[in-house]
């Protein structure tokens, strides 16, 4: 176990949308375009650091009784400073990730992570480990995103709310609004996950 | 009057014409070798009472047991005992039986004679003939009679219900049976209702059988204890609870009896076999047996020993007309289909059916579409695609639990459906296997 | 005992420290957060009513003359959430309306800018959760555009429910939620000044 | 001040729970298992709900009563797995000797016929029930696979002949094959194992001769030939005592009908290592 | 008698003459009634979408069984009734390629992942028609009255083109009687005419492939209920999808109760969706999402009308 | 009471949680393998997300808001919700072992069910009166109760059906409440207030 494999284990390995299927209520809620992904997937992505780390120093410390509570609380901070900073400054991605950035407190990966590693572990694997999990977060997020963001409206990377309107890649009245609703975010991600489990199913077969 | 049904059941084909058009005939000669198994009935199987090499004579007991339920078997041929084996019988099982070789004397054993007080017996005395006749339910379940007669203690009868409905398709002895000896039906149903001091008969009738309502009918006139219920055309109209249900409107509970509602239900031939006994004396040696199907060339219904092969029968009927695929003893619906035609006519042998390439052909079932047709046809309103379904998932707790020991296996719900299931043989196999676990329960 | 004390003060210094650092970063981007939220109004003001220097919120002037007037006790201009008026030297030059109507997805936060004299003079959409692609275009000018110049007197409809102006093709719920927005805009501003407020 | 006013109000919130749950621990504590406390402790406490069970106190209580297998957890994967075992004691299984599914029949329709043509459930008990079965030994494999189907591990298939066939590598012995067959005819045997006999028919060698060519008829020859005297004769059927026997392969030799078959020393050696 | 040529099965031995198959095909027989009207309305353009959508529902099915090896199983005809339903619901100048992806998507993701025939929880048609709606809606909602008019159209043919139904809805305008009964309306390709309709439901009560309590709960509760809110009951009744959805969709086998009770609460619930659906609901047509709706608790609604079986000792109070 | 009926109404159809807000998907398709365990994580939901709606409108009303602390609500809130589960878990099961039994093993799994901090925020956000945010909490868990127990039947049935093996259990659990949700589209813009009577 090394800092490298701790932090690339959770972009494909132990990807936690993909694999741990953990955090679907964000991954459903925002991944309307590539823009929202990549957007939550760095607040969560930051949250993940800091309360790995935080939680990973502290571990000694906290009493087993009310560890939940104690997580919570340094997830909580974490989650509003991201929260505030993306307020003052990206007030429009803060407008369309909504209310799913105060979610990001019960997103189960992050809990998840702190109870189930960073709890046990050293400062610095912690580090590795949540970098590694917010990538893979973000990753799979990014990825769904722009399924959704191509079927559904026809572009690609497209931010509106800044003006930029990505790539075209055909019209947008031939666009399946379907998959951006929540329907097209349930099913999407069902087939995906199907995939990659029959992608590695027949990659196990032809190990054996 | 409109005639009486359940809920439920199905329309099927009957194909009972070919048969049930043309007298009853006994089989002559009679067949040179008979097997009779010891066990033909439900209950405890018999204790042979002769050896191999006896003489034996028409009527003789030849073999009985001490058990509460049981039913005596006797010879239904005179000649000598060759054999006392376990024989292939109906259903792939061997069963211990005695093998007669025929001495062509036909003579009768010497307590076969008519009784004169047969008009003052006591119904302890006619049930113990009914016992010592060997007397069951010729209907097909083979359940010792004198055994139904006899109310468990706390319960007791108020009607009897002759069982005349005969909605098993192809079979039509009993029809031929309350055409042809009405006298003995009512005279046996007269005697029923002395041995169970009931004061109610009914005679449950088919409205397809017309002839046979009007010959009962007038049979019984002038005994005001009996009437005749016309009962709609409907399959399983003749299943026991559902008989019940059409003529009284009383529900037998869940694993209970009949008699948990007062009721004695007794096969009209059964009726006759009870006159014949109390009146000539003659224990149960011989039984009619509808022989049909598309490949016997003269279909009838034959008066037969108990004992004889099936094979002689075939025989008797003048062979195959063309090769079966199928042979099935019992009726289409609920009969049992053989792989060997070298098996004995047994007590409970109602039919014999020999099915062509066309009406027996394997068929290859369809995924379960739920068409709801099988709950629609279920004599017992039961869920037979649940229990199918869980059955075949090898889930058989929940196939308890939606209650796959009710089902009566009167095969509704796969005659019905459309996609061809093998819904009975899935309860069957759920039903085997719940009580194979209670069996372990019990024996833990 | 000892235990029971240590974990409530072992919750209480985490909370603290959490408390402390969180009023810290609230600190640096309070006025910042403050300021983008105000600029936001103030540019959607402007936007729906030139030539205004200053606004005022006069919702309360104006929505207590309406409940005064409620009838049966059901609010008259439910959709109307504030009323900004503008001025310009002191002269009353128009209105805004700041209204959410139930559109598609949610509400749709609308701003109305009514002139002086009545007439639609601007529209913006402030913050919709409606589907992109269809009743997203809400937001668009071509949209927005229909509605400039109408005045009160009629009830502004979609022409599907027989009204004037034309639906968004596919987003009828979308388009009819803005065009209830623009009514209840254009009745309460004549009402409110039948009633002498401006 | 603001700091002040954040850090007050926030930290007696802290505070108060904090002292309110650590009470309520105290006076509203139950009697538990106490490994299911040790269980839950070790288990992630995402509390996500992936196990089926509702939350990781949930999957511990059902651990702890039996109602859930040790590797219950999705989530926590092998190591949770481990630890799990230990707290309830279950061995990991090393250090017991390795168990294989073996199935005792070789009488494929090439080599055993049918009795009738069966037109029914796919499924040995099913067609058990229905006159004995469609095969003309009546000991002998149905073939139509219910022990492949209970397989939870595809450590089973049919093989070419309609004989089911034990992937040896992939077999945990778990038993669900023995229990799925109506006849018996699958039996969990030591991997090491390498003389067995391949059928369980009782009937006698005349009427086994009439039904398969591969069936035990009885003869005897391998009990004499046994040097080791672990072959008896039980029923008209041979039965190989495992603690005799020493797999010297002679009995296979001289079997007649080639019931009786030794598997190849390398497999052994092959299995033996794999595990 | 050697025995091993001899068939052994389980009781019973004699079976219905009616398969699933034939189902099947009757459906798509009863269909043509309304398939003939929806052509003789809208022109070939309709027929045209009926070849397409069950071209690619079979296609989709048989491709997708080909590509996982199971059988292939499209002689069932039960793709050919979902590509041909699906067409009939959707309007006539719906480009082909849309209802091609309404075929694939309700073959593929509505009945073949969920294990194909028989083991689907919503109607594929449906699920088909509603996913098009949701994905495209400009097109979804764009109608034509046919060539066929009644001679109140022109009146205001030139500022709608809506349906019966929109147009009650929206402008409190009512289609005679006559024009719905016959068809001559604008709506989806197959569910204008009442009467081809009701052919086709007659064929299958009188073949028994259907029975009568989910039609009549379904049609009795929507005009009941119409009733109740001062709405013309016979309207509501001819209107839109209603005859067409309460006689060839909530009666699909599949995605309906199977118990006999089950079947009327079925009907009772879609009618009261679809009632409340129109009154309230964003669209003026609500048949398709009340069965949909309807399909979700089918399974829930089995579970708690299971017949008392016979004999089972009725509760003492 | 017409108000109180559109929220109730509009959280159990319009805006549910799972199917159309994607709030509470891990114990929807983590708890809804039997219709009986369902409905108890249901009932507990339910019990959770009332009880927590009024607590955190308190907490915002009366302590958060006088004391200018806004932007500590989230941590506040869940921090309430934690403190409040686990004793209620505690309380449950020292006072009732039947009722814990029915729903308080649930419990636990309702802390990080984000639908209770979902609806508490949402509370606020939509400025809602005490009465209205409990209704608001009860309502969103309902409409929760609803979509877990339909799911279940359905998951009960599908256990039975030859899917595909690399779609069995979570995938196929995500589609089929794609095609639920596609069925609630039906609900969109329905005019709950013209229904009661509300302008």
């Amino acid at each position: 176990m090394s800092f490298t494999s701790q932090l690339t284990k959770g972009l494909v390995k132990e990807n936690p949308t993909f694999r741990i299927l953990l955090g679907m209520c964000p991954t459903l809620a925002v991944s309307l375009a590539i823009s929202n992904g990549i957007g939550m997937g760095i607040a969560a992505t930051f949250v993940l650091v800091g309360s790995n780390v935080i939680v990973s120093m502290l571990r000694n410390v906290i009493p087993s009784k009310i560890r939940i509570p104690c997580f919570i609380v340094v997830i909580a901070s974490f989650v509003t400073m991201v929260d505030l900073v993306m307020a003052a400054f990206v007030p429009k991605l803060h407008e369309v990730l909504g209310i799913f950035i105060p979610l990001i407190v019960v997103n189960c990966i992050i809990l998840a992570r702190a109870e189930a590693f960073a709890s046990k572990n050293g400062v610095m694997y912690s580090l590795a480990d949540g970098i590694g999990m917010g990538l893979g977060f973000t990753l799979a997020l990014t990825g769904l995103s722009a399924i959704r963001e191509l079927l559904g409206t026809g572009t690609l990377l497209a931010v509106p709310d800044f003006g930029f309107p990505g790539f075209k890649i055909f019209d947008r009245s031939l666009a399946a609004v379907m998959v951006i609703l929540p329907p097209g975010g349930f099913i999407t991600l069902g087939l995906l996950i199907g995939l990659l489990n029959s992608l590695t199913r027949k990659k196990r077969k032809a190990h054996a | 009057m409109i005639a009486k049904t359940f809920r439920g059941g199905i329309h099927a084909h009957y194909n009972k014409e070919a048969a049930a058009a043309k007298p009853t005939r006994k089989m002559l000669p009679p067949p040179a070798r008979v097997v009779i198994p010891l066990h033909q009935h439900t209950g405890a199987p018999c204790d042979p009472l002769v050896k191999v090499g006896d003489e034996v004579k028409v009527g003789q007991k030849i073999g009985d047991s001490s058990a509460r339920l049981t039913a005596p078997v006797h010879a239904s041929l005179s000649g000598k005992v060759v054999a006392i084996s376990p024989q292939p019988q109906s259903g792939g099982r061997d069963v211990v039986s005695i093998v007669i070789e025929s001495d062509s004397k036909e003579a009768l054993d010497e307590h076969v004679e008519p009784r004169r007080d047969a008009d003052d017996l006591s119904a302890d005395e006619i049930r113990a003939i009914v016992r010592e006749a060997g007397i069951v339910g010729l209907g097909g379940a083979a359940f010792p009679t004198y055994f139904k007669l006899t109310p468990p203690p706390g319960k007791s009868f108020d009607t009897v219900i002759l069982n005349g409905a005969e909605c098993e398709p192809y079979l039509s002895a009993d029809h031929r049976l309350m055409v042809e000896r009405p006298g003995d039906v009512i005279d046996g149903a007269r005697l029923l209702l002395r041995a169970t001091g009931v004061e109610r008969a009914y005679v449950g009738i088919e409205e397809n059988k017309p002839d046979a309502i009007e010959a009962i009918a007038k049979a019984a006139d002038g005994d005001g204890r009996i009437s005749v219920v016309p009962l709609r055309v409907k399959y399983p109209q003749g299943a026991e609870k559902q008989l019940i249900w059409a003529i009284l409107r009383r529900e037998v509970p869940s694993g209970g009896l009949p008699v948990d509602v007062g009721a004695v239900v007794s096969n009209v031939g059964t009726a006759a076999a009870v006159k014949d006994a109390v009146f000539s004396g003659m224990p149960l040696v011989e039984r009619v047996v509808t022989v049909a199907g598309s490949c016997i060339r003269e279909p009838q219904n034959l008066l037969v020993k108990v004992g004889t092969l099936v094979t002689d029968l075939i025989e008797a009927c003048g062979g195959y007309s063309a090769p079966p695929s199928k042979v099935i003893i019992g009726g289409p619906m609920m009969g049992v289909a053989q792989f060997t035609t070298d098996i004995p006519v047994t007590k409970g042998t109602s039919g014999v059916l020999l099915l062509g390439r066309d009406e027996a052909a394997p068929t290859e079932p369809m995924p379960c579409v739920r068409c709801g047709k099988c709950v629609e046809a279920c004599s017992m309103r039961l869920m037979p695609l649940w229990i199918a379904n869980y059955a075949e998932a090898g889930r058989f707790d929940d196939a308890e639990r939606v209650n796959a020991l009710d089902c009566i296996e009167c095969g509704c719900c796969s005659f019905i459906c459309p996609s061809r299931r093998r819904l009975v043989q899935s309860v069957r196999l759920a039903k085997f296997e719940i009580m194979a676990k209670r069996r372990r329960a019990q024996a833990k | 005992m000892r235990d029971v004390l240590k974990l409530g003060f072992i919750l209480f210094a985490i909370c603290a420290v959490a408390a402390g650092a969180l009023a810290f970063v609230n600190d640096i981007t309070e006025e910042r957060i403050a300021a983008q939220a105000a600029m936001k109004l103030e540019h959607a003001l402007e936007s729906v009513v030139p030539g205004a220097e200053e606004f005022k919120d006069e919702t309360d002037r104006v929505l207590a003359l309406k409940v005064a007037v409620a009838d049966g006790g059901r609010p008259e201009f439910p959709t109307v959430k504030r009323v900004y008026a503008g001025y310009d030297n002191g002269e009353m030059v128009g209105a805004a309306f700041a209204c959410a109507p139930a559109g598609y997805g949610g509400p749709i936060d609308t701003v109305v800018g009514v002139s002086r004299d009545g007439v639609v003079t601007g529209l913006t959409v402030v913050k919709h959760t409606e589907t992109p692609g269809l009743g997203a275009n809400v937001t668009t000018r071509q949209f927005q555009e229909r509605f400039l110049g109408l005045r009160a007197g009629a009830p502004v409809k979609v022409t599907r429910d027989g009204g004037q102006v034309e639906a968004i093709t596919g987003a009828t719920i979308s388009s009819r939620a803005m065009a209830g927005a623009v009514d209840q805009a254009l009745r309460l501003f004549e009402f409110a000044r039948r009633q002498g407020v401006w | 001040m603001i700091y002040l006013k954040a850090v007050l109000s926030l930290g007696l919130m802290g505070a108060v729970f904090g002292l309110a749950l650590a009470f309520a621990a105290k006076k509203l504590a139950t009697e538990q298992d106490p490994r299911q406390d040790r269980i839950a402790e070790v288990l992630p406490g995402a509390n996500c709900g992936g196990c089926g069970f509702p939350g990781c106190s949930g999957l511990a209580s059902a651990i702890v009563e039996g109602k859930a297998p040790v590797d219950g957890c999705p989530v926590g994967g092998l190591a949770v797995a481990a630890k799990v075992a230990a707290i309830m004691g279950v061995d990991a299984g090393a250090a017991r000797e390795r168990k294989v599914a073996r199935v005792l029949c070789q009488g494929s329709p090439d080599n055993c016929g049918s009795r009738f043509i069966y037109d029914g459930l796919a499924d040995c008990k099913a067609a058990n029930l229905l006159a004995g079965g469609p095969k003309a030994c009546v000991y002998g494999c149905l073939g139509l696979g219910s022990c492949v189907a209970a397989c939870t591990f595809d450590a089973m298939y049919m093989g070419p002949d309609g004989l089911p066939v034990v992937d040896q590598d992939a077999c945990t012995s778990c038993g669900r094959c023995v229990a799925a067959c109506p006849r018996g005819l699958v039996q969990v045997v030591p991997a090491s194992q390498s003389v067995t006999v391949l059928c369980r028919s009782h009937a006698r060698g005349a009427e086994v001769r009439k039904t398969c060519k591969v069936g035990c008829i009885g003869c005897g020859l391998c009990v004499k030939v046994c040097p080791t005297q672990a072959i008896t004769m039980e029923n008209n059927l041979a039965v190989i005592d495992p603690a005799k026997c020493d797999a010297c392969g002679r009995c296979a030799e001289k079997c007649p009908t080639k019931c009786i078959v030794m598997r190849g020393a390398k497999t052994i050696a092959g299995s033996l290592a794999a595990s | 008698m050697d025995g091993t040529g001899l068939i052994v099965s389980s009781s019973p031995h004699q079976r219905a003459a009616v398969s699933t198959p034939v189902i099947m095909s009757d459906v798509v027989l009863a269909l043509m009634p309304a398939a003939l009207a929806g052509v003789w309305f809208f022109g070939l353009r309709a027929l045209a979408m009926m070849v397409v959508c069950v071209a690619a529902a079979v296609g989709t099915e048989a491709g997708l069984e080909r590509l996982m090896g199971k059988p292939v199983t499209v002689g069932d005809y039960s793709a050919v009734v979902a590509g041909l339903l699906l067409a009939l619901v959707v309007p006539p100048d719906l480009p082909l390629w849309i209802g091609a992806a309404g075929a694939v998507f309700a073959m593929a993701i509505a009945k073949f992942i969920f294990g194909g025939l028989g083991q689907n929880i919503f109607n594929p048609a449906l699920i088909g028609r509603a996913a098009l709606l949701a994905s495209w809606p400009v097109f979804m909602t764009r109608w034509r009255w046919p060539v066929f008019q009644a001679p109140w159209i022109p009146a205001f043919d030139a500022v709608s083109s809506a349906t019966p139904l929109a147009l009650w809805k929206l402008g409190g305008i009512k289609t005679p009687y006559l024009n719905l009964f016959l068809g001559n309306v604008a709506g989806s390709i197959g569910e204008t005419s009442a009467v081809a309709i009701l052919v086709g439901a007659v064929y299958l009560l009188w073949r028994g492939h259907i029975s009568l309590r989910i039609p009549v709960s379904f049609i009795g509760t929507v005009a009941v209920l119409a009733g109740l809110f001062h709405q013309d009951p016979l309207f509501h009744v001819l209107a839109g999808g209603l005859l067409i959805g309460a006689f060839f969709m909530a009666t699909d086998y599949v995605t309906s109760p199977v118990t006999p009770k089950g079947q009327i609460v079925f009907g009772i619930g879609c009618g009261v969706l679809t009632v409340f659906i129109r009154l309230y609901g964003g669209y003026p047509e609500g048949v398709c999402y009340a069965i949909l709706i309807m399909n979700a608790a089918t399974a829930l609604i089995d579970r708690y009308t299971v017949p008392r079986k016979f004999g089972e000792v009725k509760k003492v109070a | 009471m017409g108000e109180i009926l559109v929220i109730f109404f509009g959280g159990v159809l319009l805006n549910n949680f799972i199917l159309s807000r994607f709030l509470g998907i891990c114990p929807f398709i983590g708890v809804s393998k039997q219709v009986e365990t369902a409905t108890g994580m249901g009932m507990a939901v339910i019990f959770v997300m009332g009880v927590a709606s009024v607590v955190t409108w308190v907490v915002q009303q009366l302590i958060l808001v006088p004391l200018g602390l806004g932007y500590l609500q989230t941590i506040a809130f869940i921090l309430v919700i934690a403190a409040l589960v686990q004793l209620v878990e505690m309380v449950v099961q020292k006072v009732s072992p039947v009722l814990y039994r029915a729903l308080g093993i649930y419990l636990p799994l309702i802390t990080t069910n984000c639908a209770v901090l979902g609806v508490s925020i949402l509370n606020i956000t939509e400025k809602y009166n005490l009465l209205e945010a409990a209704v608001n909490g009860i309502a969103g868990a309902s409409g929760f109760t609803m979509a877990i127990v339909l799911f279940a039947a359905i998951r009960e049935r599908m256990e039975l059906s030859p899917i595909p093996d690399s779609l069995r259990g979570f995938p196929m659990a995500l589609i089929t409440a794609g095609l639920m949700s596609i069925a609630f589209l039906g609900f969109v813009g329905f005019r709950l207030k013209d229904l009661f009577g509300v302008m």
